[in-house]
């Protein structure tokens, strides 16, 4: 197997999922003072996002911790109402809330969750995780035989071989990667055409993530599936996904072909969080003075570009319009959604709100 | 330095009841109050005459009234009041007083405990005249009984049976110094009409229950009480068999095991009095009521003695019941009962059982239940002691829910009270309708309701004695209650510090500490050599 | 790239979950507790015929201390205390299992359903258990049972598994509410399970401890209670408890009497069977939280003879040298 | 702040819901007052007494259970409990007033007490893990196992008597009146002894074991060993990183254990004949007597809920978590 | 290299006691030199956390040092055991000299104490004598110094961010200016633009105080950035340790070659990733040998019988290197070649 897979040679990208504008406000009780006030609290959780999952293509998104990555994840699979934006699932639009609909949609479209040692419930077996996303979704077959194979089939494709033993054991019985796996196999129980990956590593020793890496690009090559791939590690990002997008503050920030988006890349947020990314291959001294400053509560986030108050080249326009999409043109279907990259800003906008040099 | 501290005990007279703490009310009218609980009431207020039960026939001794007369078959009553006594604000009592205390219970029938049915009422001079509309001839004790309040007082009182009189004013002998919760103290007050009493101080204390009330007499903290205590030898009178003394005299007031005379087989007569044989009084008399409590009635008629002895009939005069198993099995074979084995089986076939029903946490009833289960086994009766709590009792009791049941009747002078609660057909309810009042046993026999009101009724005491004879007649042939104890008027005293105590070689009063006797008891109190 | 397959290696971990549940019973607490427990389940079993005598029949030997013919001495009637403990024992287990029972199924099905549900729902049975928790346990057990006609075992055993559900209510809440954020919960609805299978398969088998010990407590308390509703004359009225056999001593005062027989064998029963109720609960919260177990030995023994405890911040140290067998320096 | 207002609007349901069942629940069981007196009596009270006691309570009138719960809120809002029947005519506040002041002082002091010896002992067993004070455990649990009354009944039997300095029952000495001078309150401590006892000895047991069991779970924290590692004295540690914090569960636990002081200990006012409120519901339930019983729930109901919301406001105080400002 | 702080002799760390325990810390040597920064790496479960609370004794029980030194070589005076230290001792030898920020900083601050009181009472403990006011302004400049305003002196540690927090507990740990700074882990909760913000600061600090850091992570990739020395841990040993850039450049043991091919790396050409296969090994059934060896690539037959001893690998010793042994590691494949040390 080659190292990587050039997005374009990947063949089909015929777009599964798809999301426009999704947005998800969490409401917050007001206290005290505020009960007087007519304004709604909330986090602003997910603001606007726009992407597409593609057929046997790993989308990355990546991003800080809070930015709303597993909000999008969750939306996507329905867990939570969002607050507005639209869901396409293969150009029908979803509506999954009640029971029986959510099933159906379940089943097309599966998550995976951040913490294997937390997702698999401790006190049922392998057998039960998996024989329940098969019966739910009606793959288990009629016969005990048939439900028995379709166990072996799921947990071989899973790579855990032989399949008799690890059947019957318990969650605390497996080591995290075959968890992992497991929480895996369950996702594919339901045959799906999504899989919804909330950094699905991040939890697992440095010897063991990649194995599961591994088997996710594997099932992405094998099965076709379109897969989302969450973390905030960006290195991963480059090696695992064919598309990268990065999130700030519950807004995408910045898209495109993971190359381009890891070594070129445009916002300047991408820009400081590549720079502070450990890198064994730079010497300390060479380091860039990078950026000061917290992320933003989401509760009242900042106007204009949400990354305004921290970006060193900030400027007027910034703090009071939300920047749209702005095409890099450097790569494939590469965008920033910052004002940098917007040609026809007049001077007045192009004020900067500091002095560029000199930030402590 | 404290106000209820009293240094040297000398002159204080501790009184104690078992009934808790209690909360500041001094209302005699009201059984409610502190003062009726306690018994107080009896040394602040006075009666017209002084009543002793344990001795109904003997008259009754002059009080406030130093006269009185029934006239038109007691209808009514004429009294003469003392001259001389005064109210412990210093006013005299007047015959207006005794004329306004009546008024009083005609109008509050909330007051009116005994329900008599005032009619006229008139004060002249020192005569007052009361008028009713039927003969009151069972409830003269009653009438004599009441205590007299002032009217310059209690004229002024809004709402006379929800006030708690605050500061009593009465013509006993002693007025209220301090209450607590706990204690209430009376202090003698200067004049009085009689001779004043020795004892200077009543400490009346409240103990919590039996128990601590118990412990109290054994320690000496408490004189003179009324409690039951069981194995009162070892756990009282031998802490000083010297001083520490009981005195139960009977009244004219019964406990016993009542049948439910309207369902099969305790319909049957024969089957009631063959129970009646076969109970062991002696039994329940030392082990039930620890040998003294209530004590044992062995008469045939139910009427306990000797306070009862004037009114038994001469041929059931020497007739004491004793347990007999094989007269009681004559008696049954004769009523068609057989033995399949050891067990008894009715005319109609079926074994013999027998519910009794108690509270369940009346320790000497239910000890009383538990010997006669075993007493009726003998004569191959299956016997279950059910312990209900005591409202679902009332209640069973109330709409003739039950086969049979410890009971008690009211008491008065004459045997009357006792025979009228269990055989008066105009209490009479038939089973499953409540609000009964006496007769639980639903006892139906027209010929004892006639006697019973010519007995209330009758002009003169020839009657009545012809009728209270045919009465006892009929319990004892139709036998509605299994009678094994009398009512007391007893209580626990000590002659540490006084002496002078009714007891069996001088029964001037019952000891009961609530009773209005006991002013005439703490009168006739004197120290201790 | 290469996938790198991680079977073959993956190291077999022994035992099962069955020692996981053994290790229960392993706990020398929960082990002293099952067995006098055990016994007095015994007891209440075959009580009534071992008693060598009727525990209400009467006789001749009144008030009696201890001795042979009535281990326990007799009553003011002439009843055998002993025949009075061993019957009484089957009440008081009846009351307290079938009161923690009930009081367990309510407490899981308000609790639970409360802490699972968002909503209004929710917060209605949140509030009832609240209520019932504001509402003081022993009068209001006074109060209902002095105004129920009939007041057998069973029916105490109801009362009291009716009106103690409240506090195992509230616990189950707020455990669920913790675990229904778990992210297995979360799988397991992003599966596609229904709501009321995740209560009962997903969430409940995670409460089972909860339970348990929420369980022991409710029988702990109904005991307590049973004896003391006897105790104060209103309890079930024909069957013989500890109770019972208090109450009778207590009103015909055999303390004061000097028949301590009578008062000290119940007394010591309820002690025990409390005692034993209570080490079962010590060995489920050790279960459940191993930081409290004691984990056999806290003394080490250092290399040169001295005893050292085992303690928070100051690890103990056996010996300084490095041990001989390790290398050799050269 | 919104918590606490959410807290009260909490507490005055619950005070609702509680009054409302405290009303209901003794009427609708069979039995009267009047019933209840008569039998109480034995045969010392006349059965034509009964008429005159329903006159007399005002049962005499039908008025209809709704009708009579609102004249009852109606009451209530005014401040007035209406009146006892056992006492009658006195007004049930005026019962309340000469009981709660016992319970108060006796069980109320003893159950602080309790809590706060138990929480020290608790501390030092947990901080010592493993050593001797662990042979306490046993001992405390098999104490607390012993009910309330067995305890007491032995002790009044084993040391009253006679010439005991400890009396066997009561709150004070006969005769004496309530006053604030020296003799009365020697006589009220020495009464409140042996019960106190009782009390403490029962209860500690429980604190004990919870304090230590969360000594033990705090003692392994982060911030427990970090507190080592800065060099601080055991004392510090132990006081100011351990146990400040493992207390913090027992506040509210504590807090609803002072409410229930009055049920709780009846039995201990029982067995020592003290004149607090438990004797006295004990008392009214036995009478039947509605007023007196809503009104001794009604202050346990509010003395819960105090406790609650004191606990509330002590974990705002000890916890700065649950303070959220800004 | 300079001089040594500290020095571990054949430490041996159990959990448990008798045949319950288990073997955490196996006969560990190392030495910390003065001002440098000691990596401590390797996989979840290796010990890294173990040896550094067992080094000061810090160590929850079941935890026990069964055996082995732990030198400390105070500026001019003579090397002290912290293992034969008494309590007060030891109380008074901790912060002073060798401080530690714990791995989650949620956790290392007390949530009910205010930031002043917990930065204040560790001066208090060590220096009584100091009036309150210049304690708290002692507690300022250290607020200072890790670049937090002093106005968050009064706020508790829940009203700070993860960021900040961890700050808090570096700051905390320069009080009273200690020889020696261990930190396990102190970056793993927060990212990547934090965690840099924080390893500059601290590396600004070290330059300016001079003290020793050993640093334990996971994360190799910062290690080799931010380390001057990398100690790599498996199965309760050391079993590699190296200047950061040669360990880097050329890896000698399976383990740490396996390590380093794990991360995929952000710039550069993208490189193949091995990864390791197999999982970690069971502390409680560690296979015979070298602990590595089931799931080694080069393992051969003498893996699984003979525990490799740690030292200075031969082709180092006799070729390339400069100065003396500053490397060694514990492989069959480099068989000691031993100088002693
Ligand atoms: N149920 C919720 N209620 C309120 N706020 C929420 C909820 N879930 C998430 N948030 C908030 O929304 C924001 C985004 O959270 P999200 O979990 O999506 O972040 P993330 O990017 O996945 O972070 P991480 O990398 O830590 O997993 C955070 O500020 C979080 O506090
Ligand atoms: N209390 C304990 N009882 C038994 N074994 C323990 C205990 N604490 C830790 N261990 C074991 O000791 C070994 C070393 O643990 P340690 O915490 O030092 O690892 P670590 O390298 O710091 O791991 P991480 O990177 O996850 O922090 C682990 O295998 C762990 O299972
Ligand atoms: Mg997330
Ligand atoms: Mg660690
Ligand atoms: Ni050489």
């Amino acid at each position: 197997m080659t190292t990587s897979t050039p997005p374009s040679a990947s063949g089909t990208t015929e777009v599964v999922l798809e999301a426009d504008g999704l947005t998800k406000h969490f409401p917050v009780r007001k206290r005290g003072r505020e009960l007087l006030s007519r304004t709604a609290r909330s986090v602003r959780a997910v603001e606007d996002v726009t992407l597409r999952l593609h057929r046997g293509r790993v989308t990355a998104l990546v991003g800080e911790s809070g930015s709303g990555k597993s909000t999008v994840a969750r939306l996507l699979a329905q867990l939570y109402p969002q607050t507005a934006g639209s869901i396409r699932l293969r150009g029908e639009p979803v509506d999954a809330k009640g029971g029986r609909r959510f099933r159906a949609y379940s089943k097309r479209v599966q998550m995976i969750f951040q913490d294997p040692f937390a997702s698999l419930n401790p006190v049922h077996t392998v057998r039960y995780h998996l024989t329940r996303a098969l019966k739910i979704h009606g793959n288990a077959g009629k016969t005990p035989q048939e439900l028995e194979e379709a166990l072996a089939h799921l947990l071989t494709r899973v790579q855990l071989t032989p399949p008799e033993r690890y059947v019957d054991k318990f969650p605390h019985e497996l080591s995290g990667g075959q968890r992992q796996r497991v929480a895996i196999a369950r996702a594919l129980g339901a045959d799906p055409e999504v899989l919804l990956a909330d950094e699905p590593v991040s939890m697992l020793d440095v010897s063991i993530r990649l194995g599961v890496l591994n088997l996710l690009r594997d099932l992405k090559e094998r099965l076709h599936l379109a897969i989302l791939y969450i973390t905030h590690d960006i290195a991963s990002a480059r090696y695992f996904a064919d598309e990268t997008f990065v999130m700030y503050a519950g807004r995408v920030v910045e898209g495109g072909d993971s190359e381009t988006v890891t070594q070129r890349p445009a916002h300047p947020y991408t820009q400081l969080l590549i720079d502070s990314a450990p890198d064994p291959d730079r010497p300390a001294a060479q380091e860039k003075d990078g950026g000061t400053g917290e992320p933003p509560s989401l509760i009242n986030p900042p106007t204009g570009c949400r990354f305004n108050p921290r970006c060193p080249y900030a400027m007027e326009v910034c703090a009071r319009k939300v920047p749209p999409r702005f095409a890099i043109g450097d790569g494939d279907g590469h965008f920033a959604a910052c004002w940098l990259y917007d040609a026809g800003l007049s001077d007045a906008d192009k004020v900067k709100l500091r002095p560029v040099e000199g930030v402590s | 330095s404290n106000p209820g501290a009293n240094s040297t005990n000398e002159g204080v007279l501790n009184v104690g009841m078992p009934n808790g703490p209690q909360t500041e009310n001094n209302n005699p009218f009201l059984n409610t109050s502190a003062a009726s609980s306690l018994g107080y009431r009896r040394l602040l207020f006075e009666p017209l005459a002084m009543v002793n039960e344990t001795k109904p026939a003997d008259k009754a001794k002059p009080w406030l009234a130093t006269e009185w007369e029934w006239s038109d078959n007691f209808h009514k009553l004429s009294l003469t009041i003392r001259d001389g006594a005064t109210w412990s604000d210093g006013k005299p009592l007047t015959a207006e007083d005794v004329a306004f205390t009546f008024e009083l219970l005609k109008k509050n029938p909330g007051l009116n405990v005994d329900s008599v049915p005032y009619d006229t009422i008139t004060a002249s001079g020192s005569k007052v005249e009361v008028g009713f509309p039927r003969s009151q001839f069972v409830n003269q004790k009653k009438i004599l009984e009441q205590l007299i309040v002032p009217k310059h007082i209690w004229s002024t009182i809004e709402n006379p049976s929800t006030d708690t009189l605050k500061n009593p004013v009465g013509s006993g002998p002693y007025t209220l110094k301090t209450f607590t919760p706990q204690t209430v103290t009376l202090t003698v007050r200067d004049s009085y009409w009689q001779e004043l009493p020795k004892v200077k101080e009543v400490r009346y204390t409240s103990y919590s229950d039996n128990n601590a009330q118990t412990t109290a007499l054994a320690t000496g903290a408490a004189e003179w009480s009324f409690v039951f205590i069981p194995n009162y030898e070892a756990v009282y009178t031998s802490k000083d068999p010297e001083h520490y003394k009981l005195y139960f005299p009977p009244v004219l007031g019964i406990h016993g095991l009542w049948f439910n005379t309207k369902v099969a087989p305790w319909d049957n007569a024969a089957l009631r009095r063959a129970v009646n044989m076969v109970i062991n009084r002696d039994d329940i008399f030392t082990q039930g009521e620890a040998g003294y409590f209530y004590p044992k009635v062995d008469n045939i008629t139910g009427i306990p003695t000797p306070a009862g002895d004037s009114y038994i009939a001469p041929e059931f005069k020497s007739k004491i019941v004793n347990v007999d198993v094989d007269g009681a099995k004559k008696e049954l074979a004769a009523a068609g009962f057989t033995f399949q084995g050891e067990k008894l089986v009715d005319p109609t076939g079926k074994p013999v059982t027998l519910k009794m029903t108690v509270p369940s946490g009346w320790s000497d009833y239910v000890t009383n239940l538990e010997i006669i289960k075993d007493n009726v086994s003998k004569i191959g009766i299956e016997a279950t002691v059910d312990l209900p709590n005591a409202d679902a009792w009332s209640k069973a009791l109330d709409t003739g829910d039950f086969q049979a049941a410890l009971h008690w009747t009211n008491n008065g002078p004459t045997p009357y009270d006792i025979y009228e609660n269990i055989m008066n057909g105009a209490l009479y309810k038939p089973i499953g309708e409540g609000g009964i009042n006496g007769n639980y046993g639903r006892y139906e026999n027209p010929e004892a309701t006639a006697l019973l009101n010519e007995y209330a009724n009758a002009a003169d005491d020839a009657a009545r004695t012809a009728a209270l004879h045919k009465i006892q007649q009929i319990h004892v042939r139709d036998m509605p209650v299994a009678i094994t104890s009398a009512a007391n008027a007893g209580g626990q005293y000590s002659t540490k510090n006084w002496v002078g105590w009714p007891d069996e070689s001088n029964q001037y009063a019952p000891l009961q500490p609530t009773l209005e006797n006991a002013l005439d008891v703490v009168l006739h109190l004197k120290p201790a050599a | 790239m290469t996938v790198v397959p991680t079977t073959g290696t993956a190291t077999p971990v022994a035992a099962p979950v069955k020692r996981r549940r053994l290790r229960f019973v392993a706990n020398p607490k929960a082990t002293v507790g099952l067995v006098i427990l055990g016994f007095f389940a015994l007891v209440a079993v075959i009580g009534p015929w071992i008693a060598p005598y009727d525990p209400s029949g009467r006789s001749n030997d009144l008030l009696q201390g201890p001795s042979a013919a009535h281990w326990f001495g007799t009553t003011h009637l002439g009843q055998d205390i002993f025949s009075q403990v061993l019957v009484g024992t089957r009440s008081v287990m009846v009351v307290g299992f079938v009161a923690g029972i009930v009081a367990t199924i309510l407490s899981i099905l308000v609790g639970v359903t409360s802490g699972y549900l968002a909503g209004a729902g929710s917060e209605v049975l949140s509030a009832l258990s609240n209520v019932f928790l504001v509402l003081p346990a022993l009068p209001l057990m006074i109060i209902i049972t002095s105004t129920l006609p009939e007041t057998g075992t069973l029916t105490i055993a109801l009362v009291i598994g009716l009106t103690s559900w409240a506090w195992g209510a509230r616990v189950l809440r707020a455990q669920t509410l913790s675990l229904r954020g778990r992210d297995y919960v979360e799988a397991a609805r992003a599966t596609g399970e229904k709501s009321s299978r995740i209560i009962l398969f997903e969430i409940l088998p995670n409460l089972t401890a909860v339970i348990a010990s929420g369980f022991v407590g409710t029988v702990i308390f109904a005991v307590t209670l049973e004896i003391t509703l006897a105790f104060i004359g209103i309890g079930a009225g024909g069957d013989w408890n500890w109770g019972t056999v208090l109450y009778w001593a207590q009103s015909q005062q055999a303390l004061a009497q000097g028949a301590w027989w009578w008062f000290v064998p119940a007394g010591l029963a309820i002690a025990l069977l409390g005692t034993a109720l209570s080490l079962v609960n010590f060995g489920i919260d050790e279960f459940v939280s191993p930081r409290l177990r004691g984990g056999g030995k806290t003394n080490v023994k250092t290399a040169d003879g001295h005893t050292v405890r085992m303690r928070v911040g100051f690890t103990p140290v056996l010996a300084t040298k490095a041990r001989s067998e390790g290398r050799e320096t050269p | 702040m919104s918590y606490l207002l959410k807290r009260i609007a909490f507490y005055l349901f619950t005070a609702w819901a509680a009054i409302t069942i405290n009303f209901f629940i003794p009427r609708v069981i069979p039995g009267d007052p009047v019933q209840a007196l008569i039998t109480r009596s034995r045969g010392q009270m006349t059965s034509e007494a009964v008429q005159s006691l329903y006159v007399l309570f005002g049962l005499d009138k039908d008025a209809s259970l709704v009708e009579q719960y609102f004249t009852y809120l109606g009451q209530l809002l005014s401040g007035d409990l209406g009146l006892s029947f056992t006492y009658f005519p006195s007004p049930v506040s005026q019962v309340l007033g000469d009981g709660l002041p016992w319970t108060l002082g006796l069980v109320g002091i003893t159950t602080v007490l309790g809590f706060l010896i138990g929480t020290a002992l608790g501390t030092g067993i947990g901080w010592r893990r493993g050593s001797w004070a662990d042979a306490l455990i046993p001992v405390t649990t098999f104490v607390s196992s012993i009910p309330y009354f067995w305890l007491g009944l032995i002790a009044i039997a084993l040391l009253t008597g006679p010439d005991s300095f400890f009396p066997a029952s009561g709150a004070y000495d006969n005769g004496l009146v309530p006053n604030p001078d020296l003799q009365f309150i020697g006589s009220v401590l020495r009464h409140g002894i042996l019960p106190a006892f009782t009390i403490l000895i029962s209860s500690m047991a429980g604190w004990i074991l919870s304090m230590r069991n969360m000594m033990v779970t705090v003692a392994s924290e982060d911030y427990v060993t970090v507190a080592h590692a800065k060099g601080l004295s055991d004392r510090r540690v132990m006081v100011s990183y351990a146990a400040r914090n493992a207390l913090l569960p027992n506040v509210s636990g504590f807090a609803l254990s002072l409410g229930f002081i009055v049920g709780g200990t009846l039995l201990v006012e029982i067995v020592f004949s003290y004149p607090g409120l438990g004797l006295q519901l004990f008392q009214a339930v036995g009478a039947k007597d509605y007023p007196l019983m809503q009104g001794i729930f009604l202050i346990i109901t509010l003395s819960v809920l105090l406790a609650n919301f004191l606990a509330d406001v002590a974990y705002l105080a000890l916890d700065p978590r649950t303070r959220r400002e800004g | 290299m300079t001089d040594a702080v500290l020095e571990i002799r054949g430490l041996n760390v159990d959990y448990g006691l008798g045949d319950e325990a288990v073997h955490a810390i196996r006969d560990v040597d190392l030495t910390l030199h003065r001002g440098e920064v000691l990596g401590l790496a390797g996989e979840s479960g290796s010990g890294k956390s173990t040896l550094a609370y067992g080094l000061t004794r810090l160590l929850p029980p079941p935890g026990v040092i069964t055996s082995g030194e732990v030198r400390y070589h105070p500026d001019g005076g003579d090397p002290v055991d912290v293992l034969r230290m008494t309590h007060p001792e030891l109380r008074r030898f901790r912060w002073a000299e060798t401080a530690i920020v714990f791995q989650g900083a949620m956790n290392s601050l007390n949530p009910v104490h205010r930031i002043s009181t917990q930065l204040t009472d560790v001066i208090k403990a060590h220096d009584p004598r100091g009036s309150s006011a210049s304690r708290l302004a002692r507690a300022r400049e250290l607020l200072h110094l890790v670049g937090i305003s002093a106005d968050r002196l009064d706020s508790y540690p829940h009203q700070l961010s993860g960021g900040m927090r961890q700050r808090v507990m570096i700051g905390m740990a320069l009080a009273l200016e200690p020889k020696v700074v261990i930190m396990d882990e102190p970056t793993t909760a927060l990212d990547v633009v934090v965690q840099r913000q924080i390893l500059r600061q601290l590396v600004e600090l070290r330059e300016r105080l001079g003290f020793s850091v050993v640093f334990i992570t996971h994360d190799l990739s910062l290690l080799v950035e931010f380390s001057d020395r990398i100690a790599i841990m498996y199965g309760g040993r050391i079993v590699e340790e190296a200047a950061s850039a040669d360990l880097y450049r050329d890896p000698l043991h399976p383990y740490s070659h396996g390590l380093l091919n794990s991360f995929p790396a952000l710039r550069g050409p993208k490189r193949e990733l091995t990864g390791i296969p197999g999982s970690p090994p069971d502390l409680r059934a560690m296979p015979a040998g070298c602990a590595f060896h089931p799931r080694c690539p080069h393992a051969m037959e003498r893996c699984g019988v003979e525990v490799p001893v740690l030292g200075v690998p031969p082709e180092k010793n006799h070729t390339t290197h400069e100065g003396p042994a500053d490397r060694t590691v514990a492989c069959w494949l480099h068989p000691v070649h031993d100088h002693g040390l």
